[in-house]
C-alpha cells in the first residue's frame, strides 16, 4: 500500500479514537451532571471507561445464537461507518480525517444510522425475552414519531442549500458565513425536537424504561456483548451531535470547538430528561407527530416561500 | 377521649341477637362490637350485616387455633363506615377436619383471607377457587401456624445453624463460660425461665 | 425460428405438456414446468434481440411482437423470478392435489407475461393482460379459501382495469387507426385535451389495478396472501410489474408527448395516491399477524414508491422507480419464497404462533435477512440505491411533502420489517416445532440467489444502471448518464456505494473476528429458556413469545387514520350501485371459467363487429 | 489460580482496577435491608462515587446484594439470579440475618447460613446494616477484588455439587437448567 | 400450540416492583388481559415468631414487619396489649407517639414520592426525596437510637422523653421540608407529562371502593372521607386540627394529589403537636417482662399509616406469650384483590405506576 492509504488508515483509527473518547467521556460528564443536580456528588467523569473496560475484561458471556452474537457487531458497524460518513473537523474548506466524507450524504446517513438499530433489535429478538421484543417494538415505533419532524428539518436544509450531503450543507454555511440555526431556525427547532427522542433520554426513554421492562432490549446482554453496545452507543452519540453541528452549526474548524459545540448540544436533551418522566409510547409518537412535525413543516414552507 | 354512650352499640348487638338464633353478642367498648355465631350461620350472618347494618367494609379475617380445646376460632373483622362502628364475628370450628363455608361471594378479598387461612392452619373452605399454594411454596409438612407445628424442630432438620447457636441458649452464661467474665446481677435478674 | 415466438410457444407448450405429465407423475408436472421456463429464459437471454418482429395477420388485425430495450428489462426480471419461483414450486408444490392444474397456469401466466412485454399493439397487449388476469384468477382459487369472496373481489377489480383497458382501445382507434403503441406515442400530442385526460385516465386506471394503487388495491392483500406461495413470489413480484410496465409506458411515452396542464396534474395526483397508498398499505402492514398478509400490504406500499417515482418522471425518479421494481421482484420474490418455505416445513404464517426457526431453517433465515435489509432499504444493499435514488428525484424535483410520506412509509417499513424477521425465525423455541428441518436444496437455491442478486446490485448498482439507461432513452428520456458504483442526483451529490460496502465489510468483519475470539471458550450458548423472567422459572406452558398485537402502541397512535378501511367506502359506494353491484355479482360469479368467457365473447365481439365499432 | 497479589499478572491487575471501580449490583430486594438500599443510593450517601449503580438484570450485573433473610421461595430466585450472572460475580450478604439467621433463627420458612447455598465474599452486619456499613462493605469488596481475593465464582464452580446438595434440600421442586462453567 | 396472551414476569427481582414479590402479567400487545400476584417471597412467619416469645420479644419483631413505615407495628402493637390489660397510657406519651406517627408518615410519603416518580422515569425525584427523608431519619436516630427499626412505642409508653432541644430540630426539619415541597410541587405536580401519565390511570370504581376494602389514600382519592384518626379517634387525634383531604379523581392522580396535600396537614400537625405537648412522665412501667402476663382476651385496634389502616389483631390466653397476633397491612387488599383488578386492561407502562399509586408493600401481605 502507499502512503496515502496508510495516511487514511491512520484517520479512520484517529476518528474512531476520537468519537470514542468523547463520546464516552460524555457520558461520564452527563452522569456527573445529573448528580450534580440530584444532590449529589456522582461518579468521577472517567467512570464510563471503567465500566466499558470492566464489561470486556468479563470472563464469561452468554448468547442466544449467532443473530444476538452478531447484533452488537451490527451496532458497531452502523455507528463507525456512520462516523466514517461525517465530517468531523474543518477548517478553511477543508475537512480533516475526511474518511469518507465525500462518499455519502444525509440520506445515505438517515439509513445507515438504523442499520445498527436494525441488528440490535434482531440480537434482542433472538434472546426469546419479552421484555426485548417489547423494548423492540417500543422503541421502533417511537422512531417513527421522531423520523419525521427531524426529516422535515432535513428537507428544509437540503432545500435551502441545494444539496442533500453535509459537505454541501457546511459549504453552504461558509460561503453564506452564518449557520444554519440562524438561516432557519423553525427546521432547527424541529430538529431539536426530533433530538430529544433520538437520544432517548427521557421523556423519551421508553424503549429501556427499567420499571416496566427491566432493561429492555439489552436485558440479555452482558459482559462483551454489553461492552460492545456500550462502545457503539458512546459512538452513536458522538455521530449525531457531530452531525447536528455541522448542518446546523456551521462544523467545527478545531478541536475546542467541536467539544463545546457538541456539548452544549448535548445538554439540550440532557437537562430535559433530569427533570421529565417519561412518557408512554403512544404518548411519545403523538408528541413528535405534534408540535415538533408542524414547526417543521412551518420550516420548509418557510424555505421555500420566503428564502 | 371521651367516653361516648353506648346505646348505639348496644341497639346493632340487641337487634342481630333478636334476628339470629344461637348468636350471642356482647358490647366491648366504644365503637367495638362481638358476637358469636355458629359455624354453619357465618355466611348468613355475614351477608345480614352487610345488607341491612351497614357493614359494608370488611377490615380483616383471622383464625385463632386454641388447639387445647380442639377447635380454630375464625373472627370476622367489619367496619361500618355510617356508624362507625367494628363487629367481629367469632365462630368455633372443629380442628380435625376443619371445613366452613366459602364466603368470598360476599367480599372478593375474603378470597385472599381464606387462602391464607387455608394454607396456614390447613381449614378447608369448601367451594373456594384459587391457588393453592398462595404464600409457601413446595410446603409438605403441617400447615405451618399450627400451634402443634414446632419451626425448631423443623428447622433442625431442614437447615444448617451457624456454630454457637446451640449454646446460645443462655447467651450471657456462654460469654462468661468463654472469656470468664462474672455475669452482672442485672442480667441474671432478666434471665430467661 | 423466431425467438419471440419460440419463447411463447415454449411456455405455451410448458403449460400443456406440464398438465398432460400430471398423469404420469405430479412432480413430473412441475420438472416440465421448471424446464419449459428455464429454456424461455435460455432462449430470451441467449437468442433474443430487438431486431426481430413477428407479425400475426388475424382477420384485419395484425398482431406485431417485438423486443425493445424497456422490455428487455422487464423481460429479464420475469424470466430469472419466473425460473427462480418454479425451481422453487418443484418442491413447494409436492404432494399437493391439482398439479397439472397449478403447473398450466402457472406457465400460461409468465407466457402471458412475455406476451404483454413483447406486444408492440394494443390488442396483443390486451389479449395476454386477460390470459395473465384469468391464469392468476385460477391460481388464487387454486387454495380454494373463500373462494368467492376473493374472487369476485379480484374479478370486480380486473374487470374495471379490463373494460378501462378495452374503451382506451376503442377511442386510440377511433382517434389513430391504429393499435400499434408507437402510434399513441407519437400522435398523442396532437389529440384535444379532453381526450387526452380522457385516454390518460382509463389506461392509468388498467394499469392501477394491477399495480395496486390506493383506491383500486383492495384485492391485492387477499389475493397475495391466498396463493400458493411460490406462485405469489410471480404474482406479486412480477404480475404487478406489469402494471408498472403499462405506467412506463403511459407516464414516461405517452403523456411526456403533452404539454397540457390536465397531464401534469394527472401526474402529481398519481404520484400522491402512490404516496398515500404507500402510507396506508405500510401501515396495514405494521398491524398484520399473518405472515403472507404482511408481505401482501408491504408488496402494495413498495408499489406505491415505484408508482410515485414513474409519476414524478424526471430522469433519475423513473430511474429509482425501475431501478426498485427490479428490485421488488427480486427481494418480494425471495420473501414469499421464505414464507413458502415456512410455510411447508411448519404448515402456519401466522407469526403469532410461528417463532425461533432460525436454528431450524438458518439459510432461509439468512435470505430473508438479506431480502428484508433490502426492503427497509437498509444500505449496502440494493434496496437502498432505489430508495435513494428515489428520495433524492423527489427532492430535487421540489415534491418536499412527498418525501416525508415516502419517508412516513418507508421509517415504519422498519417496524414490519422487524415483525417478520422476530415472528418467523426469532424468539422463543417452541416444542411445537422442535422438529423443523431446513427446506430441500432445490428450494434453498432460489432464495439464496434471489438474496445474492441483492447484495450485487447493491454493490455494483451500474450493473442494471446500464440497461436501465438504455430503456430510458427509448421510453424518451434522451441520454442518461451512469456509473458503476456511484449514485449521483442533480444537485451533484452522490454516494459511492463500493466505499459504503467495503466500509461495512471491512468493519463488521474485524468486529466480528473480534467477538468470535474473545473469551472464546467461555462464550456459551444458552437456550432461549434460559432468559431473565425476573427470576422466576417460567413453566413449561408460559408463552414467553410477544407476539400478538406487536405494535399496538403505534397502532393507538395511528388509530385515526386507520378507522375507515377502503373497503368500507366501497361498501358504502355499492349501497348506493346496488342494482349495479348486483348485476356485476351475476356476472362474475367468482368462476374463472366464466370470465374467461366474457372476455372471449367480448374479444370475438370485438374482432368481429371491429369495422362497425371502429368506424 | 491467583490467590495472592505476588502471583497476579499485570493483566489481571489492570483487570481488577476496572472491575473493582464499576460494581454494577442487582437491583434485587431479597428482603427488609432493601429499605436502606435506596437512601445509599442516592443523594445523601450516593454510592455511585465508588462506580456503584443498580442494573436491572443478572446478564449485566457484578454484585448480588443479598439484602436480608432469605425466605425459601426466594432463596431459589436469588439461586437463579445468581447464575444467571457472568463471571467475575460477587455476593454480598447483608444483615444478620444472612449470617447466621439473626432475628428468624427460628422461622421455618428462612434460610439461617447463606454461604451454604452461594458463596458469600463479603458479609455485612447488623439489623439493619446502616449506609455507612453498606458503603464501608463494597469498599472491603474492592479491596478483595483488588487483591485477587474474590472468587466466590470459582469456588461455587468447583464445589457446584456441594452446593447444589444443599440447595436441594431447602428447594423441593428443583426445576432450574443446568448451570454450565 | 402456545397461548395467546405473553406471560410477562413483574418481579420478584424487577426494578418496577415494590419490595420482593410477583405480579405475573398476561399480555396481548402491551395491554394486561390478566394479572395475578404472587406473595410469599418475605414470609417468615412472624405470627408463628410470636407464639414461642413472650410479649416484650414479641414487641422487638414487630416492627419488621413493614420496613417503610415500622412505627404502625409498634403503635398497634402496644396499644393492642395495653387494651386487653387495661394498661393506662400517660398523655404526653400519647403526644409523642402522635409525633412519632406523622413523622413516619413523612417519611413513608417521601419515600412513596421517590417510587411513584423513580417509576414513571423521572430519576431526580427519588433522589431528592429519599435524600430528604434521611433528616427524618435523622431525627429518628437521635430519638430513638434506630434509623430504620424503633422499638420506641412499646406498651405502657414510650420508651424515652425527649432529648433536649430535639422539638427546635423537628421544626428546623419541618420548615426545611416545606420549602421542599414547593420544589417537589414544581417537578412533579406542576409538570404537565407527569399529569398526562397519571390522569385517567389506575380507575377505582368509587361506588365499589368501599367494599372492595379499599383503605387510606386511594379510598380518599375516590372521594370518600375515610381516614381511622377521625373515624376510630386514638392517640390524642380528636385534639389536633387537621383536615382530611378527597379527592374525586380515583386516579394515579388524585392519589398523588391526596398524598401531597396530607403531607403538607402531616407538617401542619407536627408543628401542632410540639406547641401543644404537656409534660409529665412519659412511661407507665411494666412488670418483668419475661414473667409478664396478660390476662385472656383479644383485641382489634387499628390505625392510620401512610397507606391506610393498619389493623392488629391481637388474642391472649393469659399466658406470657401471645395466643395470637395477626396482622393487616392496607397492601394486603390492595397489593392483591385491588391490583389485580384495576391491572386489567392496563397498559404496561403503567402497571409499576399503578401499583405504587397504591403503595403496595409485600411484607404486610405474607409478614
Amino acid at each position: 500500500m502507499d502512503t496515502n492509504s496508510w495516511i487514511s488508515i491512520l484517520g479512520f483509527i484517529a476518528t474512531v479514537v476520537l468519537a470514542f473518547t468523547v463520546g464516552v467521556s460524555y457520558g461520564g460528564i452527563v452522569r456527573k451532571i445529573t448528580a450534580r443536580i440530584q444532590n449529589r456528588v456522582g461518579p468521577p467523569v472517567y467512570q464510563n471507561f471503567f465500566d466499558i473496560f470492566k464489561l470486556y475484561s468479563k470472563s464469561t458471556a452468554v448468547n442466544h445464537g449467532w443473530m444476538q452474537h452478531l447484533g452488537p457487531a451490527f451496532a458497531i458497524t452502523a455507528s463507525v461507518t456512520s462516523l466514517m460518513f461525517i465530517p468531523v473537523l474543518n477548517g478553511q474548506g477543508e475537512f480533516w480525517f475526511a474518511n469518507l466524507n465525500f462518499k455519502g450524504d444525509l440520506i445515505f446517513l438517515l439509513y445507515m444510522m438504523v442499520f445498527g438499530s436494525l441488528g440490535m433489535a434482531l440480537g434482542a429478538g433472538q434472546t426469546g425475552n419479552p421484555n426485548s421484543a417489547i423494548g423492540v417494538s417500543r422503541g421502533l415505533s417511537q422512531m417513527v414519531g421522531y423520523e419525521i419532524p427531524w426529516v422535515l428539518a432535513l428537507v428544509a436544509l437540503m432545500l435551502q442549500t441545494k444539496s442533500t450531503s453535509i459537505t454541501g450543507i457546511m459549504d453552504y454555511q461558509i460561503a453564506h458565513g452564518t449557520w444554519m440555526m440562524f438561516e432557519s431556525p423553525l427546521a432547527f427547532i424541529a430538529a431539536l425536537m426530533a433530538m430529544l427522542g433520538m437520544f432517548h433520554y427521557a421523556p423519551f426513554d421508553v424503549t429501556f424504561a427499567p420499571a416496566e421492562l427491566s432493561s429492555g432490549p439489552a436485558s440479555e446482554f452482558g459482559g462483551k456483548y454489553l461492552a460492545m453496545m456500550m462502545t457503539s452507543g458512546s459512538i452513536f452519540a458522538f455521530v449525531k451531535l457531530a452531525l447536528f453541528v455541522d448542518i446546523f452549526m456551521g462544523g467545527a474548524s478545531n478541536l475546542i470547538m467541536l467539544v463545546v459545540k457538541t456539548f452544549l448540544l448535548y445538554m439540550v436533551p440532557v437537562l430535559y430528561g433530569i427533570v421529565s418522566p417519561r412518557y408512554r409510547t403512544e404518548q411519545s409518537i403523538r408528541y413528535f407527530w405534534g408540535w415538533p412535525t408542524l414547526i417543521g413543516v412551518l420550516g420548509v414552507l418557510y424555505v421555500v416561500f420566503v428564502r | 377521649m371521651t367516653e361516648n354512650s353506648l346505646d348505639k352499640e348496644q341497639q346493632i348487638v340487641n337487634h342481630l341477637v333478636g334476628t339470629f338464633q344461637n348468636l350471642t353478642g356482647k358490647v366491648k367498648r366504644n365503637r367495638r362490637i362481638e358476637v358469636s355465631i355458629e359455624k354453619k350461620q357465618i355466611t348468613s350472618v355475614l351477608n345480614y350485616v352487610k345488607d341491612h347494618l351497614g357493614f359494608i367494609h370488611f377490615s380483616h379475617m383471622s383464625c385463632v387455633d386454641w388447639l387445647e380445646d380442639g377447635y380454630f376460632e375464625l373472627v370476622y373483622i367489619l367496619w361500618s363506615p355510617e356508624q362507625k362502628i367494628q363487629l367481629l364475628v367469632k365462630a368455633l370450628v372443629d380442628r380435625e377436619n376443619a371445613s366452613v363455608e366459602n364466603a368470598d361471594m360476599i367480599w372478593r378479598q375474603l378470597n385472599t383471607y381464606q387462602r391464607e387461612i387455608r394454607e396456614m392452619f390447613g381449614v378447608n373452605f369448601i367451594g373456594m377457587k384459587g391457588d393453592k399454594e398462595f404464600i409457601l411454596e413446595d410446603w409438605d409438612n403441617m400447615p405451618p401456624m399450627r400451634r402443634d407445628f414446632n419451626t425448631v424442630d423443623y428447622i433442625q432438620e431442614v437447615y444448617f445453624e451457624r456454630p454457637g447457636r446451640e449454646d446460645a441458649q443462655n447467651v450471657r452464661e456462654t460469654i462468661s463460660k468463654r472469656t470468664g467474665e462474672e455475669i452482672p446481677e442485672v442480667a441474671t435478674k432478666y434471665s430467661r425461665d | 425460428m423466431n425467438s419471440l415466438l419460440l419463447i411463447i410457444l415454449i411456455l405455451l407448450g410448458g403449460a400443456i405438456l406440464a398438465y398432460l405429465s400430471k398423469r404420469i407423475s405430479p412432480m413430473l408436472s412441475s420438472i416440465v414446468s421448471f424446464l419449459a421456463i428455464t429454456s424461455a429464459a435460455l432462449v430470451f437471454f441467449f437468442l433474443a434481440n430487438d431486431q426481430e418482429i413477428v407479425k400475426i395477420s388475424l382477420g384485419d388485425f395484425v398482431l406485431e411482437w417485438g423486443l425493445n430495450a424497456y422490455s428487455w428489462i422487464f423481460g429479464a426480471m420475469v424470466m430469472v423470478m419466473a425460473t427462480l419461483a418454479s425451481l422453487f414450486s418443484i418442491f413447494y408444490m409436492k404432494g399437493k392435489d391439482r398439479l397439472g392444474y397449478f403447473n398450466l397456469n402457472f406457465d400460461l401466466s409468465v407466457m402471458a407475461m412475455m406476451g404483454i412485454l413483447f406486444s408492440l399493439d394494443w390488442v396483443s397487449f390486451f389479449i395476454f393482460w386477460e390470459i395473465m388476469t384469468w391464469s392468476s384468477f385460477l391460481i388464487i382459487v387454486y387454495n380454494g379459501i373463500s373462494e368467492g369472496k376473493i374472487g369476485i373481489k379480484y374479478m370486480i377489480f380486473s374487470a374495471i382495469g379490463g373494460y378501462a383497458m378495452l374503451l382506451a382501445l376503442v377511442v386510440t382507434r377511433s382517434q389513430i387507426h391504429s393499435f400499434l403503441i408507437t402510434d399513441l406515442i407519437h400522435s398523442f400530442a396532437g389529440f384535444s385535451g379532453n381526450m387526452q385526460a380522457l385516454l390518460g385516465l382509463l389506461f392509468l386506471t388498467a394499469f392501477g389495478v394491477k399495480s395496486a394503487v390506493m383506491p383500486l388495491h383492495v384485492w391485492a392483500p387477499r389475493a397475495y396472501a391466498d396463493s400458493p406461495m411460490s406462485y405469489t413470489a410471480i404474482f406479486s413480484g412480477l404480475l404487478s410489474k406489469m402494471g408498472i410496465f403499462g405506467f412506463g409506458i403511459m407516464l414516461i411515452a405517452v403523456f411526456s408527448h403533452s404539454v397540457d396542464g390536465t397531464i401534469f396534474v394527472y401526474r402529481e395526483v398519481l404520484a400522491w395516491l402512490a404516496a398515500i397508498t404507500s402510507v396506508i398499505a405500510t401501515f396495514y402492514a405494521v398491524i398484520q399477524t399473518d405472515a403472507k398478509r404482511l408481505l401482501a400490504y408491504s408488496s402494495i406500499a413498495q408499489l406505491g414508491y415505484i408508482v410515485m417515482g414513474l409519476a414524478i418522471g424526471t430522469k433519475l425518479a423513473v430511474m429509482a422507480a425501475l431501478f426498485l421494481a427490479i428490485m421488488h421482484a427480486i427481494y418480494k420474490g425471495t420473501l414469499f419464497m421464505v414464507v413458502g418455505a415456512v410455510e411447508r416445513q411448519t404448515g402456519i404464517t401466522d407469526m403469532t404462533r410461528l417463532g425461533a426457526l432460525i436454528r431450524k431453517m438458518p439459510w432461509t433465515f439468512f435470505a430473508a435477512l438479506l431480502s428484508i435489509i433490502a426492503l427497509a432499504g437498509i444500505p449496502p444493499l440494493g434496496g437502498f440505491v432505489g430508495k435513494w435514488m428515489l428520495y433524492e428525484s423527489l427532492i430535487t424535483s421540489d415534491h418536499y411533502f412527498l418525501i416525508i410520506l415516502a419517508f412516513l412509509s418507508s421509517t415504519a417499513a422498519f417496524l414490519y420489517s422487524f415483525r417478520f424477521l422476530f415472528g418467523i425465525f426469532l424468539g422463543q423455541e417452541e416444542k411445537e416445532f422442535e422438529n423443523v428441518k431446513e427446506v430441500p436444496f432445490t428450494m434453498v437455491l432460489p432464495m439464496l440467489i434471489g438474496s445474492l442478486l441483492l447484495v450485487v446490485f447493491g454493490t455494483f448498482p451500474g450493473l442494471l444502471f446500464k440497461p436501465l439507461a438504455s430503456a430510458m432513452s427509448f421510453l424518451g428520456m434522451g441520454d442518461v448518464s451512469w456509473n458503476m458504483s456511484m449514485l449521483s442526483n442533480g444537485w451533484g451529490d452522490h454516494v459511492d456505494t463500493l466505499d459504503v460496502i467495503n466500509s461495512v465489510v471491512i468493519i463488521f468483519v474485524l468486529v466480528a473476528i473480534f467477538l468470535g475470539l474473545k473469551n472464546r471458550k467461555r462464550t456459551r450458548y444458552v437456550s432461549t429458556k434460559d432468559i431473565h423472567t425476573s427470576g422466576e422459572i417460567p413453566t413449561e406452558n408460559e408463552n414467553l413469545t410477544y407476539a400478538v398485537d406487536f405494535y399496538k402502541p403505534f397502532e393507538r397512535a395511528i388509530a385515526p387514520v386507520m378507522k375507515r378501511k377502503m373497503d368500507f367506502y366501497y361498501n358504502k359506494f355499492g349501497e348506493g350501485l346496488e342494482t349495479f353491484f348486483d348485476f356485476l355479482r351475476r356476472v362474475y360469479t367468482g368462476n374463472g371459467q366464466t370470465y374467461a368467457f366474457y372476455v372471449i365473447v367480448f374479444l370475438v365481439i370485438l374482432i368481429v363487429f371491429s369495422q362497425q365499432i371502429f368506424f | 489460580m491467583p490467590n495472592d497479589k505476588n502471583s497476579q499478572k499485570i493483566v489481571d491487575i489492570i483487570k481488577n482496577a476496572a472491575r473493582k471501580h464499576s460494581l454494577f449490583v442487582l437491583a434485587y430486594g431479597t428482603g427488609c435491608g432493601a429499605i436502606e438500599i435506596p437512601p445509599t443510593m442516592t443523594s445523601r450517601y450516593d454510592a455511585e462515587r465508588f462506580g456503584i449503580r443498580g442494573m436491572a438484570t443478572p446478564r449485566q450485573a457484578d454484585v448480588l446484594l443479598v439484602t436480608g433473610y432469605l425466605a425459601t421461595k426466594t432463596l431459589k430466585r436469588v439461586i437463579r439470579a445468581y447464575e444467571q450472572m457472568q463471571d467475575p460475580k460477587y455476593v454480598i450478604g447483608f444483615g444478620s440475618c444472612t449470617i447466621n439467621g439473626g432475628m428468624y433463627w427460628d422461622s421455618y420458612n428462612t434460610i439461617k447460613l447463606l454461604d451454604k447455598y452461594i458463596p458469600v465474599d463479603v458479609y455485612i452486619n447488623g439489623c439493619m446494616p446502616r449506609p455507612e456499613a453498606v458503603i464501608t462493605g463494597f469498599i472491603e469488596l474492592q479491596k478483595l477484588i483488588a487483591e485477587g481475593k474474590a472468587d466466590g465464582a470459582t469456588k461455587y464452580k468447583e464445589n457446584l455439587d456441594w452446593y447444589r446438595a444443599n440447595q436441594k434440600k431447602v428447594i423441593k421442586n428443583w426445576n432450574m437448567p443446568d448451570y454450565n462453567w | 400450540m402456545r397461548e395467546k396472551a405473553t406471560t410477562l414476569y413483574l418481579g420478584p427481582q424487577h426494578p418496577g416492583i415494590t419490595g420482593n414479590m410477583m405480579i405475573k402479567l398476561k399480555v396481548e400487545g402491551d395491554t394486561v388481559v390478566k394479572a395475578q400476584t404472587h406473595v410469599g417471597y418475605l414470609h417468615r412467619g412472624f405470627e408463628k415468631l410470636m407464639e414461642r416469645r413472650n410479649w416484650l420479644q414479641s414487641f422487638t419483631i414487630v416492627c419488621r414487619i413493614c420496613v417503610p413505615e415500622p412505627d404502625p407495628n409498634e403503635l398497634n402493637y402496644s396499644r393492642a396489649v395495653e387494651e386487653i390489660e387495661g394498661r393506662e397510657v400517660p398523655e404526653r406519651a400519647e403526644w409523642i407517639r402522635t409525633l412519632m406517627m406523622e413523622l413516619s408518615r413523612l417519611a413513608s410519603y417521601l419515600l412513596w414520592f421517590g417510587g411513584q416518580n423513580g417509576s414513571a422515569g423521572l430519576y431526580t425525584m427519588p433522589q431528592w426525596s429519599v435524600g430528604d427523608r434521611d433528616y427524618i431519619l435523622d431525627l429518628f436516630e437521635e430519638l430513638t437510637g434506630g434509623r430504620v427499626y424503633h422499638m420506641y412505642i412499646w406498651p405502657g409508653g414510650v420508651r424515652r422523653d425527649l432529648p433536649n432541644g430535639f422539638t427546635d430540630r423537628v421544626l428546623q426539619t419541618m420548615d426545611y421540608l416545606e420549602k421542599r415541597l414547593k420544589q417537589y410541587d414544581q417537578l412533579m405536580f406542576e409538570n404537565t407529562i407527569f399529569q398526562r401519565r397519571a390522569q385517567g390511570i389506575g380507575w377505582i370504581d368509587p361506588a365499589k371502593a368501599v367494599e372492595w376494602g379499599v383503605v387510606g389514600p386511594p379510598l380518599r382519592a375516590a372521594g370518600f372521607k375515610s381516614d381511622v384518626r377521625i373515624d376510630d379517634p386514638y392517640l390524642i387525634y380528636d385534639q389536633l386540627d387537621f383536615e382530611v383531604p378527597t379527592q374525586q379523581g380515583s386516579d394515579v392522580w388524585a392519589r398523588a394529589l391526596v398524598r401531597r396535600t396530607e403531607f403538607q396537614q402531616s407538617i401542619n400537625m407536627v408543628r401542632q403537636i410540639i406547641d401543644k405537648m404537656p409534660g409529665g412522665p412519659v412511661y407507665n412501667k411494666i412488670p418483668n417482662p419475661m414473667k409478664w402476663t396478660i390476662p385472656a382476651g383479644d383485641a382489634y385496634v387499628k390505625a392510620e399509616s401512610a397507606r391506610g389502616e393498619f389493623g392488629y389483631y391481637v388474642v391472649s390466653d393469659g399466658s406470657n406469650k401471645p395466643r395470637r397476633v395477626h396482622v393487616k397491612g392496607p397492601a394486603y387488599v390492595h397489593g392483591v384483590t385491588l391490583l389485580e383488578n384495576i391491572l386489567e386492561g392496563a397498559n404496561i407502562s403503567d402497571v409499576s405506576f399503578i401499583m405504587n399509586s397504591l403503595g403496595t408493600c409485600p411484607p404486610e401481605i405474607e409478614r
